[in-house]
């Protein structure tokens, strides 16, 4: 007997090397882990990575503000003589938390929905959750966040509320189309005739199936949700000042542009570096599930 | 045999490139058709059949590499051919009949437009005189309503349609050499026969060169002149088609056999123990030695020769040696 | 006194409601399988076999008609279904690839069963059993027990779905051609299994295929099926022995076989033409007779019925019905 | 309309292009703002113009008259005034118009629906105004009363409207129109994008000799743009609110002028004098002490003076010589210790966390705010910096509850006197609006500031007025930052009174067409 | 070629119920979410009563399914309602602002589809190899970088650097704007005979096209290019090269068709990204649109405004997708034609 738990052991490892086997193949993907690995951290440890942690929070020097790159300050200085590098490790903080919450939100929403409508497609209760994930799809998400923002004071939590109450439904689509085709699949069928039970074949049988999908997608997401919300800050809507948020560090360096360019473009970089950074990892995801 | 040669494989070695490294797949392939002759090939799902067949027209996959051998064509090595020889090779002289139809014609085509721009590109035909043409190849085929067809996209066809036009296909022009590649396999037992009967009374009647590719033992040994068997990359037995059936040599040869049921419903055997080789790491020697029940030291360490039992049978295995 | 029969199908109909109209995939049959013996259903792809199966097990409930299990009515929704039941009637699907849950390990598929139907308490337990399954469809347990369908050939697949299948020891099975993805030297290992179980565990069993050589193999009786209806019932020998229908006869025409001694069995004069038909718009009167060589007016016209013309041998075909 | 298909050929004009943010409603019944009065200055005659520093100067309204007991109003008006229909201005139109402010009741109606009782033409040239109370500063609020033509506003009503017999009154027709007598008349309108206006060739007033042919008033919202313009020469005046980085980068370019004038506004931060720990005024008089005022008017807003008082020190009717506060950390701490929630405060500062609300609209507000929060920081009280919305903050201010502990607002008066400020500020009655975040609630003060407000004698109304903002220094009820300066960049060929030191501190005015050379054609 | 047309008279059926539900959903969060509408309205010094009139106006007095039986009616007049951010009709609002966005969305798409096609098929043409990579290079850029980025970078580089191509507005300084007839100036400085006003409003249409066109360009060349490695394997295209069709002829005809197919849904859901990018980059290039109103009568409020801007948006996304789905029939003919 304990052979085969070694056995089961040495299994278990052999899936694991294969996805990362999977994974490894292109260095994109590696790149891609790098670099969320970095922003991770660099959220994680701000205070203790940014040259000037107490920049992020209230504090002016106006004699040293906006001052350009240096050795002192690599990316500047903004306006009110913080530090544009700190802030901008500062603001990963806020971006990854953002993720996290509407993420941490939508993600489990979304796919319990999905396969209640997927699992249940014919029978009118999958119909009505289908029929409200299209109203919500039915616009750009980021036209509906703005909107819903708009209409509610601007802050970082009516914007993650706003952006969460927009995503759900492309988990529910996504558990939705899986779903509806992993049900009319024979194995399906066997644990159905053996008596399993609905949530046994929703959570046990099919969720399984759709696990690949769903982890892609949520690492795509991360870097779409950072998006939208730096959207929704560069309009105005989303984190406030001085709350450095990258979106808001953009807004607000642009009117700066083009004499103080780096005031808003490192955290535009930024903005781009962890979406790329998890956009690759993202794919490299799919490849190690896919593959 | 004084017969001309048509085809001649000669030690082809064939791999594919995947992630998990080169899978050794052909190993040493040798097959030969004489003009107007019938050839089976039959063998296990895996065995390399499809693999071998692509070779000779140079469609393989993007990840397969040639290792080594040649194919002559009528004495002409098509590994080696220049563009234009291959175009012509394509064009006129040997056709193949895919395994599957439904993927084999492209959905987003009518079938008419696929028959037209392979007549126009090997005949250099006007529309009108193209058309003519590929409505007769599909009457041929004993397509019911050519027109209708000819004007029809894949999807609107049944399972045996598709498959006659893909047979039509291959029947356009005046090809020396047919290669189909087990055309009946997705299809209904009646359709099997009916397709089946068609396609060996066409090739018959027009007397070229056929390549029959099949895992329907019944089937090949009903049709064809000489068959060879294939196993795991390997020619393993050859000889006239009654000769194999009735007097199989080669221990795979003689269990395949036996496993097909008999509509006399005589016990059959427990199949072959173990399945194909991994062609990553292929077993030494005769590939067919872990399976084997009578396997010996020296199968295990080097490919044995073909040896010719009788007249115009061979079979490589050990046991024959000597 | 207690049935002769295991299972009794009266008059049963399925149909399904697609966006191109209604399929009548199973339309107005009645079959019955003795205890113990193994019911052949042949027919051509699209001929309704799988939906019998599929209603018999409970996948989907019949439009109208009744199947009997053990003289109890289960023509009910799959919910509805007394727990015993589902232990009772187990069913092998026909595409090895999707009958195994890709994400779990074999030990968790065949155990499936038993946890539903709590028939084992610990994991050692679970093990064990597993184990005892495994073996019995020789599948070495040691290796097999914790791989994943990915890893596993056709013929191993299909072997992990007879295991299942056996379970929770069910008296009746469906076997919907377990063999037709698989190769002649796989097939025959899979067919060796079966008829081992059969025997072992006395399993009633249906068996659908499309191979009359494989049918003959297995079956003790035959039925053959051809656009949702039945053509033809009779015990394989006589079967073999004398087939009526023209349609059954098309068939064995269509067998390519190995030995001179299967070719005799072959009816001559017969061969195969035209394509099955829609099963939306099926053909008027006799389903067949549009491939029929010896159609007449009245098949067009009158739907034949299923008549016994020997004891046990039941034809549906106007050749018969007239005397 | 159809153009002819020729290629225009632009002659040579005397353009003068204006930076503003939107939104412009050129009706004066409808806005009120920065954007929409300077187009009413321009398109339209006010009755009373303001003169240097804001003093009334007759205009439409050419002499008046007021019964002893303060209530009625006898209006003449001048003679001659062409409307751009080519009619003659008439007092039938002055009434016409005060009736439709007071009806519609946006824009300016504020000013004059608390007094105005009743409004009649007598004859042609006399207007009647009765109020329901007497009123001081009367004729300066008449500077808001852009005189529209009756006629051509009544054939431009649509029915049905919300204004029953009128219709909609022509609210829809003048927003893209105007039915003035001012030196300009609308040539286009493109709402959220411009107001195009040309030179009305009879106008009757005076105006500069190179006045421009056409004013451009264009909706601008970057810096950079600007900036862009500025330096292309594609704009004459760059709009109100560039940074003070993107001045100073501009203020090097030799063509390019920087000029500053007075807004009429002053920069509060007011504080809500119930919420505690505000409600003690020590601590209000320890925040008036910790603030670094110097870094204010030096670093963020350079080159506003700070503020002598709750109204800017050139209103008519301001107070000299005020006590005022500076920082000074050390009384700071003292008073912060004097009040009763100090040991509180000491131990638990979260628990007194103070809300500082500024303007999203107005971003170098946040430079105050964060300032102002790390002084506050050194006393040891903590601020939670919220940024907020212009529309909203007037929602929060609304309301006692909801408004915050602190917020940053401008506030201009809103007829150039002392009076209008001490009203609008810490009046009973302006408690629950924008402009008063206090909420003072103060009898006292209520009666002193009426007593002024109806005293019709100037300089009696003055003295009272100096009395009122004394006691609301000694309240503290505001921190009183700055007197603000409007910041403008503008090409050098372009003349502006403000560069002569003419200003009239009146919102709207600063940007004359009548007063304004354009010494260049493009 | 009917079985398409019922195709997609049922997909414009499907949609009209989802519309009515986004209706339903803006309005109801427009009115139920806190702050006062009619407040705002009214402008800050407004008295009392015209507070009350607005709300009267806006018939926030009367209770919801009221409020929205009666704008239902009046859109059925196409009446969107008062807008308190213009002080006018909305529905007057959506024609003078929305032509110009579509006019920059159409440009954007015809940036979009271009560049991906192009992109996609020299990636897929030499997969895995120089231009291949250089292409993924491109697309990872391309998909990482927000629209608003490109934006902002554009203005620097083209504002100062480079002047190249103007970074705001939608004419030229002393460019007079053609007389308005259809509201699309492209086509209205064509019916004016201004050939230089039209190629003015091109130039001007340039950045902020490009600007929004980049990521949505980037995800369709990335599926183009899957879609051509892997159609390159597929067994159709064994077929033809056996029977003998050139190489060029195989790859323009029958590798690139089949992957379109794939690309065009794709490019449905981008065009939904260049709807909603399309607010941040007109705001950045002051393009004279619908979304510079929508950012505008959102920071304001404007409850009117705002649903009549999701619902437009909503309607396009609903065309744009429904287009989108024509061309995939009209490119895949199994799809709508199962039945036969
Ligand atoms: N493109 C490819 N890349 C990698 N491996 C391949 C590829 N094509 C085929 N193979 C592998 O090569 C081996 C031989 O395949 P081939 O298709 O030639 O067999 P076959 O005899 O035709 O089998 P079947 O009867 O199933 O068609 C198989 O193991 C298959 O998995
Ligand atoms: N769930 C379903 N919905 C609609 N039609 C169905 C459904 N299931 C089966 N059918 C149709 O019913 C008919 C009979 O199908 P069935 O699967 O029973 O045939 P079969 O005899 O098992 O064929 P095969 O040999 O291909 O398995 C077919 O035309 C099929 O398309
Ligand atoms: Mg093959
Ligand atoms: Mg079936």
């Amino acid at each position: 007997m304990s052979a085969m738990l070694a056995l089961k052991e040495w299994l278990k490892t052999i899936e694991i090397k294969k996805k990362w086997y999977n994974f490894s193949r292109s260095p994109l993907s590696l790149i891609g882990l790098a670099i969320s690995l970095s922003t991770i951290i660099m959220a994680v440890f701000a205070p203790w990575i940014a040259p000037y942690p107490q920049h992020a929070g209230f504090f002016t020097d106006f004699a040293h503000a906006k001052q350009p790159p240096s050795w002192q300050h690599w990316f500047g200085t903004d306006e009110f003589g913080r530090d544009v590098l700190s802030r901008t490790i500062f603001g990963f903080r806020y971006s990854l938390m953002m993720a996290a919450v509407v993420l941490s939100l939508v993600v489990p929403t979304g796919v319990i929905l999905g396969l209640i409508a997927g699992y249940y497609r014919e029978r009118w209760i999958g119909k009505v959750i289908m029929r409200i994930a299209d109203i919500f799809i039915a616009v750009p998400p980021l036209v509906l966040a703005l909107s819903v923002c708009s209409l509610l004071t601007p802050s970082a939590f009516h914007a993650m509320m706003a952006v969460s109450l927009m995503w759900w439904p492309w988990y529910t689509r996504l558990l939705y189309n899986i779903t509806s085709s992993v049900k009319e699949e024979y194995f399906v069928y066997a644990a159905k005739v053996t008596g399993a039970s609905s949530f046994h074949i929703m959570f046990k049988e099919i969720f399984p199936n759709a696990m690949g999908a769903v982890l892609t997608k949520v690492t795509l997401d991360v870097g779409w949700v950072i998006l939208l919300g730096a959207s929704l800050s560069f309009v105005g809507l989303g984190a406030q000042p001085p709350t450095p948020d990258l979106g808001t560090m953009v807004a607000d360096g642009a009117k700066f542009l083009p004499d103080y360019w780096w005031i808003s473009m490192f955290p535009a970089l930024a903005i781009s570096y962890v979406i790329l950074g998890f956009n690759l990892l993202g794919d490299g995801i799919k490849d190690a599930f896919e593959g | 045999m004084s017969k001309e040669v048509l085809l001649e494989i000669k030690n082809l070695h064939v791999g594919y490139k995947t992630h998990m490294g080169v899978s050794h797949v052909l190993n040493g392939v040798n097959l030969t058709v004489h003009k107007g002759e019938r050839v089976g090939v039959i063998g296990e799902s895996g065995s390399g059949k499809t693999t071998t067949m692509k070779s000779i027209l140079r469609i393989l996959p993007s990840n397969a590499i040639i290792k080594k051998g040649e194919i002559f064509y009528k004495g002409k090595n098509v590994l080696e051919m220049k563009e234009d020889e291959l175009l012509n090779l394509r064009r006129k002289k040997i056709s193949m009949i895919f395994q599957d139809p439904t993927s084999a014609l492209n959905p987003l085509f009518k079938v008419g437009q696929i028959m037209l721009d392979i007549i126009k590109y090997s005949y250099k035909l006007e529309d009108e005189e193209a058309k003519e043409m590929a409505l007769k190849a599909l009457k041929e085929a004993a397509l019911p309503d050519p027109e209708r067809v000819f004007d029809s996209y894949p999807f609107q066809l049944s399972g045996g349609m598709r498959q006659r036009v893909c047979i039509a296909l291959a029947l356009i022009g005046d090809r020396e050499l047919i290669i189909a590649d087990e055309p009946t396999t997705n299809l209904d037992v009646t359709i099997k026969a009916q397709v089946l009967n068609l396609l060996t009374s066409l090739v018959r009647e027009k007397n070229v060169g056929w390549i029959f590719v099949s895992q329907a033992l019944g089937a090949v040994r009903e049709n064809v002149d000489r068959v060879y068997v294939m196993y795991a990359g390997n020619i393993i037995e050859w000889g006239p088609s009654r000769k194999v059936f009735s007097n199989p040599l080669h221990p795979y040869t003689q269990k395949l056999l036996e496993c097909v049921p008999k509509l006399t419903g005589k016990e059959f055997s427990k199949g072959i123990r173990g399945r194909i080789p991994n062609y990553f790491k292929p077993p030494s020697g005769c590939r067919f030695h872990p399976r084997c029940d009578y396997v010996l030291d020296e199968c295990k360490k080097s490919v044995p020769e073909a040896v010719e039992v009788e007249h115009e049978h061979f079979v490589a295995c050990n046991l024959y040696r000597r | 006194m207690e049935d002769e029969y295991i299972l009794k199908i009266q008059n049963l109909k399925k149909y399904f409601e697609t966006p191109y109209g209604t399929v009548k995939a199973v339309d107005n049959i009645s079959l019955k399988v003795r205890k113990g013996t193994t019911m052949g259903l042949v027919g051509e792809s699209g001929s309704g076999k799988s939906t019998t199966g599929h209603v018999v097990v409970g996948l989907f409930p019949p439009t109208s008609g009744k199947i009997l299990f053990k003289d109890r009515d289960i023509s009910m929704p799959l919910e509805k279904r007394p727990k015993d039941l589902k232990r009772d009637i187990q069913m092998v699907f026909q595409d090895p690839a999707s009958s195994l849950n890709p994400k779990k390990i074999v030990r968790d598929i065949v155990g499936l069963p038993l946890k539903v139907h709590k028939m084992v308490e610990t994991r050692e337990e679970l093990e064990e059993k597993v184990a005892k399954l495994l073996e019995m469809v020789e599948l070495p347990p040691e290796d097999f027990m914790y791989r994943r369908p990915a890893d596993l050939g056709g013929g191993e697949k299909q072997a992990v779905s007879i295991a299942r299948a056996i379970a929770t020891n069910p008296s009746f099975v469906i076997f919907d051609e377990p063999t037709s993805a698989l190769d002649v030297s796989i097939q025959a290992k899979i067919i060796n299994s079966i008829l081992n179980i059969q025997r072992e565990f006395k399993l009633s069993s249906l068996f659908i295929t499309h191979d009359l050589s494989l049918m003959r193999n297995i079956s003790s009786e035959v039925t053959i099926m051809y656009l949702g209806k039945v053509c033809e019932i009779a015990p394989t020998d006589v079967f073999f022995q004398k087939p009526l229908h023209p349609y059954t006869q098309m068939l064995l025409s269509s067998v390519p076989v190995l030995t001179e001694e299967e070719e005799k069995l072959k009816p001559k004069g017969i061969t195969s033409q035209g394509e099955i038909g829609s099963p939306i718009n099926p053909p008027s009167g006799c389903r067949f007779h549009p491939r029929c060589p010896y159609a007449k007016d009245i098949c067009r016209k009158k739907e034949p019925k299923l008549v016994e013309v020997e004891p046990g041998h039941f034809v549906a075909c106007h050749l018969y019905s007239e005397r | 309309a159809v153009q002819s298909t020729q290629k225009p050929q632009p002659q040579k004009k005397r353009l003068l292009r204006i930076g503003f943010a939107w939104p412009t409603y050129i009706d004066p019944a409808v806005g009120s703002d920065y954007s929409s009065s300077t187009a009413f200055t321009n398109l339209y005659d006010p009755l009373i113009f303001p003169g240097d520093k804001g003093v009334p100067k007759p205009w439409v309204a050419e002499s008046w008259e007021v019964s002893p007991d303060g209530m009625t109003w006898t209006l003449h008006i001048r003679k001659g005034i062409k409307f751009h229909s080519g009619d003659e201005l008439k007092a039938e139109d002055v009434a016409f118009t005060i009736h439709r402010l007071l009806t519609i009741g946006k824009g300016y109606a504020y000013l004059f629906t608390p007094y105005i009782q009743n409004v009649t033409a007598t004859d042609d040239y006399t207007v009647k105004v009765t109020l329901k109370r007497p009123y001081g500063p009367f004729i300066a609020t008449l500077m808001r009363v852009y005189v529209l033509d009756k006629n051509v506003v009544m054939q431009h009503i649509k029915k049905p409207g919300p204004y029953g017999d009128y219709g909609d009154y022509a609210t829809n027709w003048l927003l893209t129109h105007d039915a003035g007598s001012g030196p300009y008349q609308v040539k286009e309108v493109v709402l959220e994008d411009h107001v195009y206006m040309t030179r009305f060739k009879d106008y009757w007033g005076p105006m500069v000799p190179n006045a421009a042919d056409e004013i451009q008033m264009l909706a601008l919202a970057q810096p950079a743009t600007e900036k862009t313009l500025l330096t292309n020469k594609q704009l004459e005046i760059s709009s109100q609110w560039l940074p003070e980085e993107t001045i100073e980068a501009l203020a090097k370019e030799s063509y390019l002028k920087v000029s500053k004038f007075p807004g009429g506004d002053e920069f509060y931060i007011m504080m809500h004098t119930r919420k505690p720990p505000l409600d003690d005024i020590h601590v209000r008089k320890a925040i008036a002490y910790a603030i670094d005022y110097k870094t204010i008017v030096n670093q963020i807003f350079p080159g506003n003076p700070i503020a002598t008082g709750p109204v800017p020190s050139y209103l008519p009717g301001a107070a000299h010589n005020l006590p005022t506060y500076h920082r000074d950390l050390a009384k700071a701490k003292e008073e912060l210790e004097k009040s009763k929630y100090w040991p509180d405060i000491k131990e638990h500062p979260e628990k007194y966390t103070i809300d500082y609300h500024w303007i999203a609209e107005v971003p170098a507000e946040e430079k105050v705010a964060i300032l102002v929060a790390q002084d506050l920081q050194e006393i040891g009280l903590k601020v939670n910096v919220v940024k907020v919305p212009w529309l909203r903050v007037v929602e929060e201010m609304a309301n006692i509850t909801t408004s915050p502990h602190m917020v940053s607002v401008f506030v201009a008066a809103h007829y150039p006197e002392a009076g209008s400020l001490l009203e609008s500020r810490y009046d009973s009655k302006s408690a629950d609006t924008w402009e008063q975040n206090e909420w003072l609630l103060n009898k006292t003060l209520d009666h002193m500031i009426e007593d002024a407000l109806s005293t019709v004698n100037t300089t009696e109304r003055f003295k009272k007025y100096a009395q009122i903002e004394l006691a609301i220094m000694k309240l503290c009820p505001s921190i009183f930052l700055f007197d603000h300066m409007i910041k403008v960049v503008h090409q050098d060929y372009v003349k502006l009174p403000a560069d002569e030191g003419h200003y009239t501190g009146v919102m709207g005015y600063d940007f004359d067409g009548r007063a304004i050379e354009v010494l260049s054609t493009t | 070629m009917r079985a398409i047309w019922k195709y997609i008279w049922k997909r414009v059926l499907y949609v009209i119920p989802t519309l009515v539900g986004l209706s339903i959903l803006i309005f109801i969060l427009s009115r139920v979410l806190p702050g006062d509408p009619a407040l705002m309205a009214a402008g800050p010094n407004a008295p009392k009563w015209v507070v009350e009139q607005i709300r009267h106006q806006l018939r926030l007095d009367k209770p919801l399914w009221e409020q929205y039986y009666y704008w239902l009616v009046d859109l059925f007049h196409g009446d969107l309602g008062y807008s308190t951010y213009t002080k006018r009709s909305v529905t007057a609002d959506v024609i003078e602002y929305l032509p110009a966005s579509l006019q920059l969305i159409f440009m954007a798409a015809l940036f979009e589809i271009g560049g991906a096609l192009a992109l996609g098929i020299i990636a897929g043409r030499y997969a895995y190899r120089l231009p291949d990579n250089i292409v993924r290079v491109i697309a990872y850029i391309g998909i990482s970088v927000p629209s608003f980025v490109w934006g902002l970078l554009f203005q620097l580089v083209f504002a100062s650097l480079i002047p190249l191509f103007p970074t705001h507005g939608m004419y030229s300084y002393g460019t007079v704007p053609p007389p308005r007839v259809t509201g699309f100036s492209l086509i209205d400085a064509l019916i004016a005979g201004q050939f230089d006003t039209f190629v003015d409003i091109l130039w001007h249409m340039v950045l902020p096209a490009f600007a929004l066109s980049l990521g949505a360009m980037a995800q369709d060349a990335r599926i183009i290019r899957a879609g051509m490695v892997e159609n390159t394997e597929k067994e159709h295209v064994s077929l033809v090269r056996a029977y003998g069709i050139p190489e060029r002829v195989i790859f323009s005809k029958y590798i690139l068709k089949p992957s379109l197919v794939p690309a065009v849904t794709v490019m449905g859901m981008d065009i939904a990204s260049l709807l909603g990018n399309a607010f941040m980059v007109e705001l950045i290039f002051q393009w004279p649109g619908f979304s510079r109103y929508g950012i505008n009568v959102m920071l304001n409020k404007d409850i009117n405004g705002i649903v009549a801007v999701v619902l437009v948006i909503g309607i396009l996304f609903a065309i744009a997708n429904i287009i989108v789905d024509v061309v995939v029939a009209y490119l895949d003919p199994r799809i709508g034609r199962r039945s036969q």
